[in-house]
């Protein structure tokens, strides 16, 4: 399987999540500039975690024009797995590959900690190697996680089941304690805590692992069926 | 030359938690009677007279400058003779 | 033409518009002397930048020499960006430790996020990739309105700039006390790794070639900034700086991610950050060291604002900017490189033979200046001092109920847990972070080894007030006994001389007895110094702060397997102490808890002993008999117990023999809090001197026993409370 | 009520990175002729009629709506019947 991480400028979780691809899930993966406008040779498409373009304006907001987008826009539609972590989710949100929008922390504050999530859906792409309501421990590291979005909105997502992470103690502030979304269609993932930083156990926690398993599961039962 | 200024603040009903921090500070240091405080953001800029159209200017608004989902923005512009 | 606005050389001179730079009548005249003519207002500009204390260490110097500064281990010792020390495997560490204390003053976010900026662009330059940021703050107490506004925006500014460039902040340490009320210190360290092969040094080397310019635009900002850091602050501080200094931190990612690939390129020959004093001192020392001259068109450098003269555009601090001297006739390959990302290089002179430091503006010279005595030639001063008094009486102290003392030790802001700190800081970026910040030092591993490096800020001022030998001495054993209790080897210093005002003798003498200790105590422990920073004139309307030389340490844990960390581990591991406690009470958090300030004697240490210590520990680290490991500071050995369980759901039970129970939390130096698992206990007194003290248990209780009398007894959750919820609830609290 | 509006800029020859963006990005979408953009706060609220005076609002933007050695302010009120 061969995942594309983008890189924006500012990105600075793109390395980070490179090498739990290549280093601990051992599959290949290549670093695929903004600047670029064709990912057809991807499975995959990760949109790192960092402060694209310094964060300015409003986080993911000037990266959700970079030249690479209409290609996201186009990997989305054709249904392959995207995940956006951090500012990657945040730019899926100005995008409009997702509903809603980032406000600042509710306590206005930076916070880098491991927080206790629950998994609400076991049977996306990104998630079918966990345990529906499985409780599990991620480290965050954000200014602007406040997920926002309309009532209505609200009452879709948790309809459609695509409210895949919730906070179990909302550190943020976040509206219906969402720590992560999909789209409709499941292809989608966007979401605030780093599974890329909880791959290891030398690092103290290897709770990310399954999420980046359960993409290649996935991609091989696809696989499986088509070939 | 135009003077653009544009007002971008968060929509009625999205809860602002900056501007309810502003407030409790405020009252903190003895300002009190602040009530309803919404903090937001405000640019300032010039465009080529025959680029700052209405329609030009929202788009960039819309695009840009706000983000429709969460944020109503307002905007006044002014000739200037030069910058 | 604003050029004409300037005054005319006779002016400065007439006037003593030179005193207003900074400059002494002495050292206008030597300028004079050293020219043949009376120099220009932007020439004397120059000067009083590059002769201020923070460019020239003219006050310092004679101390610094005092370092040892080599070892096997020393690639790159002072007088670069930063010192680089090898760690084997081709791979070798930078670093260094810089203050922006009078920044910090003035405009604290900005000010401690600019810090950042700085000391990253010092290490980058050396071709290492930045790998961790650490810091040393200090503050006033915590019960003024401007003092909390100066420690939130502070942090908040060194977590706006780091978490943004996508380097972790893993570490660093927080006192307050009154002395820094009006004189924050703000001292950023930053660590970065290297191949052998990568390591550049900031040369203009080779006639003709050619000197560019990558990175913002040059502004107004911080004109002055190096003399005012070499000045005291005053009540209209405020008013006297110039546009203060915004940073970037966006730029810098670019800037950081071009450097490293640069450094690849051999059309490359020197490469050096904008740091203090701007395009005037990267330039003039590229070619001081390089024994060139180097001739600029100020007309090429890039501007933000209009109309900027070259006085304005030579002293400018504007931050995020790098010069570099590139082959002649390969600038494209380098500009081909940095428009990867986004950012230009420019070209705006070359390297000449004569060895003069000259720029052109508007098609005529407005400066020509000999290169060296800018650099060798900036005066060196003998300063007089002389011992102040000290009281060394200090009062009887008493209590009657250690749970309390304990309780309200754990409170004191300066104690109390710093997680409301460094959560506002990504720790994590980079997937290196072994231990986090809140043990006792960070510890990174280094990939493609089994390897990982430890690091460290530490210095307790208060011992120096009191004793700025044995104060000096104490800093450095801190340093190097939180890298032993993590599991390393300590291998180098980095440090930062924060203190007042160097023409006041007395001043002067408690800089040549910290340095003499910390001298001392680095030889012993064979700690080389290879980078660091002087700060002085911290005072505030004539109040000197206390004596502060942070020490910034590395050390190399030489297998992942020894990494070792200060929380205990399992119910039934017993409890160690290594080194004898006395009656230590002078300078410690207990004195001041109860009698409202540091007095007296500060503890003493023998370097011998505490080498021991130390060798001790780290071997029984490295055989595998240790558990966990922490080193005992503020607070005592009471403090230091509750330290290893605090946040578990651990307990402890010990039982400890004294005179007096005030020595539960006596400051005595060189000892560690050890605990070793039931198997291992054997193999441990056989390695180590220490006294088993007790257990660890599982029934979440602290009981400290003191002459078979149950001194302490108290839950733990209650203490982690108390600690953690300490700088939460001050800041919050109406003053 | 009073409502009163706050507009905070960064002073002049103050660096501002994030106009710096705003303004790149706004050109790379093709909204050409932009130039000098600034982007600073905008702040909104209500006060009792009573406390809005003028050296009020002036003490409360120095202490804390501003940053006055980086940032100006400048603010408008209007009586409004209710908020
Ligand atoms: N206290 C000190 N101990 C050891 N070396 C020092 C000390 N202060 C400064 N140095 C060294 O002197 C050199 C010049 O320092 P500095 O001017 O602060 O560097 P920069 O030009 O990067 O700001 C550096 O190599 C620094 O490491
Ligand atoms: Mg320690």
């Amino acid at each position: 399987m061969r995942f594309a991480v983008i890189v924006f400028p500012g990105s600075n979780c793109d390395t980070d999540l490179f090498r739990a691809i290549e280093e601990v899930l051992c599959e290949e993966v290549d670093y695929v500039s903004h600047h670029e406008t064709n990912l057809e040779n991807y499975d995959a498409v990760l949109l790192p975690g960092g402060f694209s373009y310094g964060d300015y304006l409003r986080s993911g907001a000037i990266a959700s024009f970079s030249n690479i987008m209409p290609a996201i826009i186009d990997f989305a539609e054709s249904g392959k797995p995207i995940l956006g972590i951090c500012n990657g989710f945040q730019v899926l949100l100005e995008s409009g590959l997702l509903p809603g929008a980032m406000k600042r922390n509710e306590h206005l504050k930076f916070i880098c900690q491991t927080t206790p999530l629950i998994v609400e859906n076991n049977e996306t792409a990104f998630t079918n190697q966990y345990r529906l309501q499985e409780r599990i421990n991620l480290p965050i590291a954000h200014a602007e996680g406040n997920y926002e979005c309309d009532e209505g909105t609200l009452a879709d997502l948790e309809k459609n089941h695509q409210v895949v992470f919730r906070y179990a103690d909302n550190p943020n502030g976040s509206k219906g304690d969402i720590a992560g979304i999909v789209n409709e269609r499941g292809n989608v993932l966007g979401m605030m805590p780093h599974p890329e930083r909880a791959v290891e156990q030398l690092l103290g926690n290897d709770d990310g692992y399954k999420l980046f398993q359960s993409i290649l599961v996935h991609w091989r039962e696809q696989h499986a069926v088509t070939s | 030359m135009v003077k653009v200024k544009v007002f971008v603040t968060l929509k009625e009903g999205v809860l602002d938690p900056q501007g309810k921090a502003v407030e409790q500070a405020l009252d903190a240091r003895g300002f009190r009677g602040v009530s309803e405080m919404r903090v937001g953001k405000y640019m300032e800029f010039y465009m080529d007279h025959e680029a700052a159209g209405d329609q030009e200017i929202q788009n960039m608004c819309e695009q840009l400058l706000a983000n429709p989902v969460i944020e109503d923005y307002r905007y006044e512009t002014e000739e200037v003779v030069s910058k | 033409m604003p050029l004409l606005l300037e005054p005319s050389p006779n002016e400065v001179k007439d006037k003593k518009l030179y005193a207003e730079m900074g400059l002494s009548d002495e050292e206008f005249n030597r300028i004079e002397e050293l020219l043949g003519r009376t120099p220009n207002y932007t020439e004397t500009g120059i000067f009083s930048v590059m002769w201020s204390e923070h460019c020239s260490y003219k006050k310092s110097k004679p101390l610094l020499s005092k370092f040892p500064t080599t070892s096997e281990r020393v690639l790159q010792g002072p007088g670069e960006g930063a010192g680089i020390v090898d760690i084997g495997d081709e791979l070798a560490v930078a670093f260094k430790i810089e203050s922006h204390n009078h920044p910090s003053a003035i405009e604290p976010y900005q000010g401690a996020a600019t810090g950042v900026g700085g000391i990253l662009r010092d290490v980058f330059s050396m071709g290492a990739k930045p790998i961790a940021l650490l810091n040393s703050l200090r503050f006033g107490e915590l019960n003024h309105p401007r003092t909390k506004y100066l420690f939130e925006e502070v942090v908040a500014g060194i977590a706006g700039y780091g978490n943004c460039v996508g380097v972790p902040t893993v570490g660093g340490e927080i006192q307050f006390d009154d002395c820094y009320k009006g004189n924050p210190l703000v001292n950023a360290m930053c660590v970065g790794l290297i191949k052998h092969e990568d390591i550049q040094v900031g040369q203009a080397k080779g006639i003709g070639n050619t000197v560019m310019y990558i990175g913002s635009a040059t502004g107004r900002d911080g004109i002055h900034g190096a003399t005012f850091a070499s000045e005291e602050l005053t009540d209209n501080s405020a008013e006297d700086r110039p546009a203060v200094q915004v940073g970037d931190p966006f730029m810098e990612k670019l800037l950081i991610e071009a450097s490293l690939e640069i450094v690849k390129c051999d059309a490359l020959v020197g490469i050096q950050d904008m740091g203090a004093a701007g395009l005037t001192s990267s330039a003039s020392e590229m070619a001081s060291k390089a024994g060139t001259g180097i001739e600029m068109n100020l007309d090429l450098v890039p501007q933000r604002e209009r109309d900027m003269t070259p006085y304005e555009m030579m002293l400018s601090e504007s931050q995020e900017r790098m010069l570099i001297v590139v082959e002649k006739g390969r600038e494209q390959e380098i500009k081909d490189i940095v428009s990867k990302y986004d950012l230009e290089a420019v070209e705006v002179g070359q390297v000449i033979e004569e060895k003069q430091f000259r720029l052109l503006f508007k098609g005529e010279i407005v400066t020509d200046v000999p290169v060296d005595a800018l650099a060798e030639d900036a005066p060196v001063y003998h300063m007089p001092s002389k011992k102040p008094e000290f009281n060394r009486v200090s009062q009887k102290l008493e209590f009657n109920d250690a749970n309390d003392i304990l309780e309200q030790l754990l409170q004191q802001p300066t104690i109390a847990s710093k997680e409301w700190v460094y959560e506002q800081y990504d720790h994590q970026v980079q997937t290196n972070t072994v231990v986090k910040p809140g043990s006792d030092a960070a510890v990174l591993r280094v990939r493609g080894t089994d390897k990982a490096i430890a690091m460290t800020t530490d210095c307790n001022s208060r011992y120096l007030h009191l004793d700025p030998q044995q104060g000096g001495q104490i800093a450095v054993a801190e340093a190097a006994r939180n890298l032993v209790a993590s599991g390393a080897e300590p291998v180098a210093v980095t440090d930062c001389l924060n203190f007042g005002n160097p023409d006041k003798p007395e001043v002067f003498w408690m800089m040549e007895q910290a340095t003499d200790g910390m001298a001392k105590a680095c030889e012993l422990l064979k700690t080389p110094v290879i980078s660091g920073n002087v700060s002085l004139y911290n005072e505030t309307n004539g109040t000197s702060v206390y004596p502060t030389p942070v020490i910034g340490m590395v050390g190399l844990v030489h297998d992942l397997k020894h990494i070792t960390t200060q929380l205990a581990k399992e119910p039934g591991d017993a409890v160690y102490v290594i080194g004898e406690t006395t009656e230590e009470i002078g300078g410690s958090e207990i004195q001041k808890l109860l009698s409202g300030q540091y007095e007296g004697n500060c503890p003493t240490i023998d370097l011998k002993t505490e080498q021991k210590h130390q060798q001790q520990l780290l071997q029984a680290i490295q055989a595998g008999v240790v558990a966990s490991a922490h080193d005992v500071s503020e607070g005592g050995l009471a403090v230091a117990l509750a330290e290893k369980v605090m946040t578990t759901p651990l307990g402890l039970t010990v039982d400890i023999d004294g005179e007096d129970a005030i020595e539960l939390f006596s400051e005595t130096q060189s000892r560690f809090v050890v605990t070793v698992q039931p198997e291992l206990t054997d193999q441990f007194e056989q390695m180590v001197d220490a006294v088993r003290i007790g257990t660890v248990t599982n029934n979440g209780q602290m009981v400290i026993k003191f002459n078979n009398e149950k001194v302490v007894d108290r839950s733990i959750d209650d203490l982690t409370k108390l600690w953690k919820g300490a700088i939460p609830c001050l800041l919050k609290s109406k003053d």
